[in-house]
């Protein structure tokens, strides 16, 4: 099937990234596509590569690059939610890309199954 | 409406301001109209009080975002706008105190036009 | 101790538990999607009709106007955020 | 429909909302602290048992695990993220 | 305790791991126990889950913090820790299935405590 | 009276950051004395001078910038709740400082009232 990925809240505050991260690793390893990963809302904070957790700590930017890079994953964080909360082209991650909200309605007609992760 | 139109949805389940929920699916509606989509936008639980009447944002500079709800139909033309009756009425609110007057469904057909559309996102 | 309740009564539980909490004699005020807890006619006028014997209600005005909300539940006293400090200077204030 | 909860029972109402629109045969699943809705021995327990009637309920086991839940209600099902992903290939989804 | 130490508090009303607040009030209670005040730990609501046995965070690479709850009292001297007996009740749950076991107070002293301190804050 | 007021949700995701700042501005109106804005979890977010809104909303961060320059107020950025979410010191806009958590206990020492805005 080919599933597309919501994301609205951002790294550590809440559990959403962590929890769509596991899903879409679990949905690629069941052999689906993932058509794309939506970054909106607060969920664009994902992106950035200023990202610096403690050593301890999983680092949630990297760990979605990895996923988007080894699997050719199209990432996209919407650039209107970006700009308000201060992610632009300079700080976005490898793997990530900046893109308009139309991409999540284009998205929302191809995906067989959109699935949200939100607070 | 293009040849190829999907049936798509936005479900609006929050209350306006408080978090910023009820906006971004706003600007959803708005993109996924000018797709020429078959959209249908519905209003349900705290959702119910973004189309409030009288909504005055200029003690604080938080953008009132109601006239791009009264714009939905005429401007952006879209038809189908559905309220679930129990969630306006646990709310002490009528229509006629709503900026739009959506079509009042009953809450079992929530999850019937949920299971329609090809996708659809709740805010 | 001041309580301030800014999440939607109708979707948090936070008012209800504050209210577990809340001594007779201590406000309650209602901000951000708080203020939904107070308007007229809704199916919580009754739970807050009833609070109101052992508690000031407040709400603030101006997340009620941002909101359209102008008919609320008899009784509650409307403050705007200057009315708020003043309550917090006379207050120990708890952010549910 | 496969209805997804993440919000704890105990302070959110989005479990009680969703079931306002679930129709009998739609299953329920319990993620992130919505898993606190699946405890045995909890308040919500007897609230859970009425659901199972009409609904099959799910509760994911790495949000188990790591809340060091071990105790459910009798007859939820524990699914993993594979489990997970396998429901949302039978079924459209909705996040409350 | 030094001389001048003040009354503070922490509150914990929020479930660990959906959001960070538990983490953070945590980290919170750790640096003021450095500052020798007359320092108060309070579990209420959801918070109470924060202390629950078995907590295995292997499956996420999510930090398991229990064990900074486990050391309040023995390594960073932290004394007085309550917790609401209701609470704990309505989710099933008794002090043995907790990895510390905090004295049970009921409901009414909750807000008692908040008024003794200087200054507390809830996460 | 000294005020100290802790933020800990990030700008335009939640009203919190919005009332926090209008409640700042009416204790001032009164003649308080706000002794330190602390920003901790997502509230670290508030400080990003990369923050670009759109031109008719509010400009959050030089709303804060121009609170604390005016009226000479310590604001403190949780230096650990920072990195986590790609805030440093070349990001973190005029007015805001980048300091630890023990910057907040003081605060809870100091201050006569510590007012909470969060989720």
């Amino acid at each position: 099937m080919k599933y597309g990925i919501l994301i609205l809240e951002g790294p550590y505050q809440h559990e959403a990234s962590d929890s769509a991260y596991q899903f879409a690793r679990a949905a690629l390893d069941k052999g689906h596509e993932i058509a794309r990963v939506f970054f909106y809302q607060d969920g664009v904070l994902n992106s950035t590569k200023l990202m610096e957790p403690q050593s301890d700590d999983r680092h949630i930017q990297k760990q979605w690059s990895a996923l988007a890079t080894e699997n050719e994953i199209d990432f996209v964080v919407c650039v209107a939610a970006a700009k308000r909360r201060g992610i632009n082209e300079e700080v976005v991650a490898e793997g990530f890309k900046i893109g308009g909200l139309g991409m999540l309605t284009d998205l929302a007609i191809e995906a067989d199954r959109l699935i949200t992760f939100r607070a | 409406m293009n040849e190829a139109a999907q049936k798509l949805m936005i479900v609006f389940r929050t209350a306006p301001y408080g978090t910023i929920y009820s906006y971004e699916g706003l600007e959803n509606v708005v993109m996924m109209a000018a797709y020429e989509q078959d959209l249908t936008v519905l209003f349900i639980d705290d959702g119910v009080l973004s189309l409030k009447k009288g909504m005055d944002s200029s003690a604080f500079g938080i953008k009132d975002f109601s006239p791009t709800f009264k714009a939905l139909e005429p401007v952006y033309d879209v038809e189908k706008i559905f309220i679930d009756k129990a969630s306006l009425e646990s709310r002490g609110l009528s229509l006629d105190e709503l900026i739009i007057q959506p079509e009042l469904i009953d809450s079992d057909q929530v999850e019937k036009l949920m299971e329609e559309q090809r996708n659809f996102m709740m805010f | 101790m001041l309580h301030l309740i800014n999440k939607s009564p109708f979707e948090s539980m936070s008012f209800e538990d504050c209210l577990k909490y809340a001594s007779s004699g201590s406000p309650i005020l209602f901000y951000e999607d708080g203020v939904y807890g107070a308007m007229a006619g809704s199916s919580l006028e009754g739970r807050i009709k009833e609070i109101m014997g052992d508690h000031d209600v407040y709400v603030l005005k101006e997340d009620l106007a941002l909101r359209g909300l102008e008919r609320i539940v008899d009784g509650v006293k409307e403050v705007d955020y200057a009315g708020l400090v003043g309550l917090t200077e006379e207050h120990k204030t708890a952010s549910w």
